[in-house]
């Protein structure tokens, strides 16, 4: 079965979801999704494994090979991805059963949770995939599916918040499916490798720049790049709070990871950085979005609000990381990748905690939090600490190469402004904090509770997380070196 | 076009304008999914939503410069994109030089289908289809996530009461259409199964199947209404139906894998891998067939669902 | 005999055709909704088996007589009663004939200026 | 002989057609209209780099030596299937939203959301 690990990989999810609909009681569902999500979980690192012994793994499904039948193949890249999403989702399923009491009408759990699963295998897909339609279907479930689980959040401008993420989600997979057509079309094939071969020769066409430019925007607008970020604030923020913890925490990092997977493994980094201005207008772009989306933060009175501007912001630090186009730019995007994660699935997490116990996330609702809630708070401490980079954190690690890679390419305005872009966080970190503990009660808040251990063990073992990869950083640096090795085509 | 309606029925034309046009280009089968879909269900759904929501436009207040903008600079990088394209119906082209060849030339002896679409569809690419169901399935899920309302049983015994009341008031109005209704869903159903399993030979396949037969159901619903359908159709039934198709599709995946060859290697399921790919090429459209058919009238059923259960509001508030 | 089945398979063909682009003009020219739909209505019904007995005369074909078979049948049986449910619907909606409305005109005009 | 291209031409004016609707009209039901004929305009797109001069439709048949290519008709397969399903989506949503809001038409939903905050 070893073998088969990639397919397993995906499909597990995937045929999980319809089986859920012949459990009857949620709780029953609810356990049956989590083992699902369990055992991806623990494919994934099997074959994380596997890669980093072995490298390179291919797939044949159907046993068509390449270029006639799709193909998975699996790299450090994608192990790596693939383990995030699925750690993530299981860790975030953890607490679903009890957070979605309170927050979803109960004849809608058993949808929640088959959505929830097609949304992981759509991700999961997109990332082990090989083929470049195969990655618009995959996005579309994924998508849909994401469409779906924001609009079940209980507030009305959920449903809004949803049909602009709806629409600017559907054009920018048109975007992508246009630029795939338009590269089938001057190479007549599919395959990501195959294509990586064929393009060089018809490089210089204008069709080809066309396919780069739709394609590049279509992510963007997955990804939420500076400019066309404006669905994503409001969709976070009205989700159900699972819902947000698992999106902020894989859903833009797929996109990030069809970003690198686009310009580097399929039109090369030559075609990518040196033919087009695409390097400046990246540390542009995501400079000008670590800004423009920390003060939008500051400003925020609903703290969902305010950590969706944030991770917009966080998405303009892994920008810059990979618009410096060095082994170590991209190492410092990945692990950005992976600490990110980490951090916002803690924080949205806890803030889901927050929500059962005292439902809002209106920033004047969390006066005295500190004393009541100490556990929770404390992980959205933490977290902060990590969003901030203090030394000791994930956060530290990653803005450490980030700054590095900037260095060696010498750019140290950006290094500057990379700084500065921290100290922003600080204050929108420092709003929450003042608010929890440094604010008296509310009155008749005294009856707040503690949120129950199935929410205190997920968000704390995050939390733990991201305390330990803060230290002992040997694991993901070496997988994100060898990783962005592997891409730049340097062997290890 | 301030009127809603007129706007829908124009892209419905749209979507049957570019079936023919597909004809024209030689993909027939392309063109009957988007005939049944374009053309059919897309504007059905269309309509049944303008019920709920109204059928005007109100003026628009803004002037549209910075969408014009867009639309023209990414007009533009298309057109300069085109420039260097092979040119329209050209041979030479690399897209009929590099992949396809294979598929027409070999198909035959691989996987034993003369409908090469269907072979590449449910074969070669055979993954893009299951992902293409799950697609479908997760649309079913969504929408009943967003639409479904919790009814309330009246009881068997009312509901058929109710029933034909309705029945013998509406009787007068659209006598004609039931009966050719009745007349017609017979062989609708009995075209829908041809599609299906005729899809390896000539165009079709179990989309199109699928959406045949939701079609009439659909027209049934229409006619004979909501109540009636439910008898005749379980919600719940009918959940486990879309479930069951996408169950079907991919256990033919897992068989191959415990058989030892890769996902979705039809060639495990028989001691002959072209018997095999038949075989498994069959099976799959079945499920394909099964959950398309099923979500399309889950769809349909919510949306009228959904009407029925706002009417039923407003008559109790008045 | 293949020339007389050619020539009558033509002729048919050219029926039908001429009262498809004859409907197109009715569909165009006629005044009001009723009479329009009357126009497509009749025309089409007729036009499209005339173009199907042509094509059944086309084909040696006992397969593709049968299925074209089925079709005219379908299609005599559908077009009528979309005429009908169309025609239905307009009067379910108030929608009178222009003709009549002529006179009716002149009768609103006076009692409601 | 760049008259070669102008069935390429064509698609893109119909695209832009679609996605100017999208993203100028303000009316939710439109947008989604709008949003299919996109999407329809970009199957054309496809099928016509399918099409060989003097080829016919892809089944196999005695006698024939010249197809069109198939692979851009099963991507377009595909892609209709997604197509639909992002269609009634979107529509259930507006549905949900005409319930929620009294309006689908996008200013005067802001204006209910301003409110809100």
């Amino acid at each position: 079965m070893l073998a088969h690990l990639p397919i397993l990989q995906v499909i597990v999810p995937l045929m999980a979801a319809p089986l859920c609909l012949f459990l009857t009681r949620s709780r029953l569902v609810w356990l049956f999704a989590l083992l699902a999500s369990g055992l991806a979980f623990l494919i994934s690192s099997l074959l994380l494994q596997q890669v980093m012994v072995s490298g390179t793994i291919i797939y044949e499904l159907g046993g068509w090979d390449a270029p006639w039948g799709i193909e998975y193949r699996i790299d450090q890249l994608n192990a790596f991805l693939l383990l995030i999403i699925s750690a993530i989702s299981t860790v975030v399923l953890f607490a679903a059963h009890t957070s979605i009491q309170k927050e979803i009408p109960a004849d809608r759990h058993t949808l929640f949770y088959i959505l929830y699963l097609l949304s992981l295998a759509g991700m999961l897909g997109i990332v082990a995939t090989g083929d470049a339609f195969n990655v618009f279907v995959f996005l579309e479930i994924s998508s849909l599916s994401a469409y779906a689980l924001i609009a079940l959040g209980k507030d009305r401008r959920a449903l809004w918040a949803s049909y602009q993420y709806l629409i600017m989600g559907t054009i920018g997979a048109t975007f992508i499916l246009i630029g795939i057509g338009l590269m089938y079309q001057m190479t007549g094939t599919l395959n990501m490798y195959d294509l990586s071969q064929r393009l060089p020769e018809v490089e210089n066409t204008r069709t080809v720049f066309t396919a780069f430019a739709f394609v590049i925007v279509g992510v963007c607008l997955k990804l939420a790049l500076f400019p066309l970020h404006l669905w994503l604030p409001n969709a976070y923020a009205y989700a159900p709070s699972i819902v947000t913890a698992f999106f902020a925490a894989t859903a833009t990092k797929v996109a990030v990871y069809l970003l690198i997977r686009f310009t580097f493994s399929i039109f090369g980094l030559s075609f990518s950085f040196t033919t087009l201005p695409l390097q400046m207008l990246f540390v542009v772009l995501g400079l000008l979005g670590i800004f423009v989306a920390s003060f939008a933060a500051i400003y925020q009175t609903n703290v969902k609000h305010l950590l969706a501007y944030s991770s917009i912001a966080q998405i303009g630090y892994m920008i810059v990381g990979f618009s410096v186009s060095s082994v170590t730019g991209l190492m410092a995007t990945l692990l950005h990748l992976f600490n990110h994660a980490l951090m916002k699935s803690a924080l949205f997490l806890a803030l889901a905690a927050v929500v059962y116990r005292i439902g809002s996330v209106q920033l004047s609702q969390f006066h005295g939090l500190g004393r009541q809630m100490p556990f929770t708070m404390a992980a959205i401490v933490v977290g902060g600490l990590s969003l901030i980079g203090v030394p000791l954190t994930v956060g530290f690690v990653s803005k450490w190469y980030l700054v590095l890679a900037t260095l060696e390419n010498g750019w140290w305005p950006v290094t500057v402004l990379i700084l500065l872009g921290s100290l922003l966080a600080i204050v929108y970190v420092w709003r929450i904090v003042e608010a929890a503990y440094f604010k008296p009660p509310l009155s008749g808040s005294e009856s707040i509770k503690e949120a129950p251990l199935s929410f205190l063990i997920p968000v704390w073992s995050l939390v733990i997380a991201n305390i330990y990869f803060g230290i002992d950083t040997r694991l993901s640096v070496q997988v994100a070196q060898a990783a962005s090795q592997s891409l730049f085509g340097v062997s290890p | 076009m301030k009127d809603l309606f007129a706007v829908i029925m124009l892209s419905g034309i749209y979507g049957l304008l570019s079936a023919s046009f597909f004809v024209a280009m030689d993909a027939v089968d392309v063109a009957f999914t988007e005939a049944s879909v374009g053309a059919g269900i897309s504007t059905l759904l269309m309509l049944a939503a303008i019920t709920m929501t109204g059928r005007s436009e109100h003026p628009v207040r803004h002037k549209p410069v910075l969408a014009l903008a867009v639309v023209i600079v990414t007009g533009s990088l298309l057109i300069y994109g085109t420039l260097d394209m092979p040119y329209f119906g050209s041979a030479e082209a690399p897209v009929h030089q590099h992949v396809a060849p294979r598929y027409i030339n070999d198909s035959m002896q691989e996987v034993g289908v003369p409908n090469i679409v269907t072979s590449v569809l449910a074969s070669y690419r055979g993954f893009d289809t299951f992902g293409e169901v799950v697609v479908i399935f997760t649309a079913g899920m969504g929408v009943l996530a967003l639409l479904s309302v919790v009814r309330h049983p009246k009881g068997v015994a009312g509901d058929i009461e109710e029933i034909d009341s309705l029945n013998k008031s509406m009787h007068e109005e659209h006598l004609i259409l039931r009966i050719v209704a009745k007349m017609l869903i017979p062989f609708i159903l009995l075209f829908a199964l041809y599609v299906q399993f005729h899809g390896d030979y000539g165009p079709g396949g179990g989309f199109q199947a699928g959406v045949i037969f939701a079609a009439a159901i659909i027209l049934y619903t229409m006619l004979f209404g909501m109540s009636t359908a439910r008898r005749v159709i379980n919600q719940s039934l009918i959940q486990l139906f879309a479930a069951i198709g996408v169950l079907v599709y991919g256990s033919v995946g897992v068989i191959s894998l415990l058989e030892g060859k890769h996902f979705l290697d039809y060639s495990a399921l028989s001691a002959d891998p072209v018997a095999g790919q038949h075989l498994g090429i069959l099976l799959i459209e079945l499920g394909v067939g099964i959950t398309v058919a099923s979500v399309m009238v889950i769809i349909f059923f919510n949306f009228a669902g959904r009407k029925d259960d706002q009417q039923n509001k407003e008559n109790n508030e008045s | 005999m293949d020339s007389l089945l050619n020539i009558s398979s033509a002729l048919f063909l050219l029926i039908g055709s001429f009262l498809c682009i004859s409907g197109g003009v009715g569909i165009l020219r006629f005044p009001d909704f009723y009479t329009r739909m009357h126009a497509a209505g009749v025309t089409d019904t007729l036009a499209t088996a005339m173009i199907l007995i042509g094509l059944m005369l086309q084909n040696p074909d006992g397969l593709v007589i049968l299925k074209l078979m089925m079709i005219l049948l379908m299609t005599l049986i559908i077009s009528p009663t979309a005429s009908h449910a169309l025609a239905s619907a307009a009067v379910h909606n108030n929608l009178m004939p222009e003709l009549d409305k002529k006179e009716d005109n002149e009768k609103v005009t006076s009692s409601n200026p | 002989m760049i008259l070669g291209l102008y069935n390429y031409w064509i698609v893109v004016v119909l695209m832009m057609v679609g996605f100017y609707i999208v993203i100028a009209h303000g009316n939710l039901i439109k947008k989604i209209v709008g949003l299919t004929i996109f999407q329809t305009s970009v199957f054309i797109f496809y099928i016509s780099m399918a099409k060989v001069d003097g080829g016919t439709a892809p089944i196999l048949a005695e006698g024939i030596k010249q197809y069109s290519n198939p692979l851009p008709h099963v991507l377009i397969l595909t892609a209709i299937v997604v197509g639909i399903a992002t269609t009634a989506l979107g529509l259930a949503l507006t549905v949900r939203i005409k319930e929620a809001y009294g309006s689908i038409e996008e200013e005067e939903i802001q204006e209910k959301d301003n409110l809100d905050c």
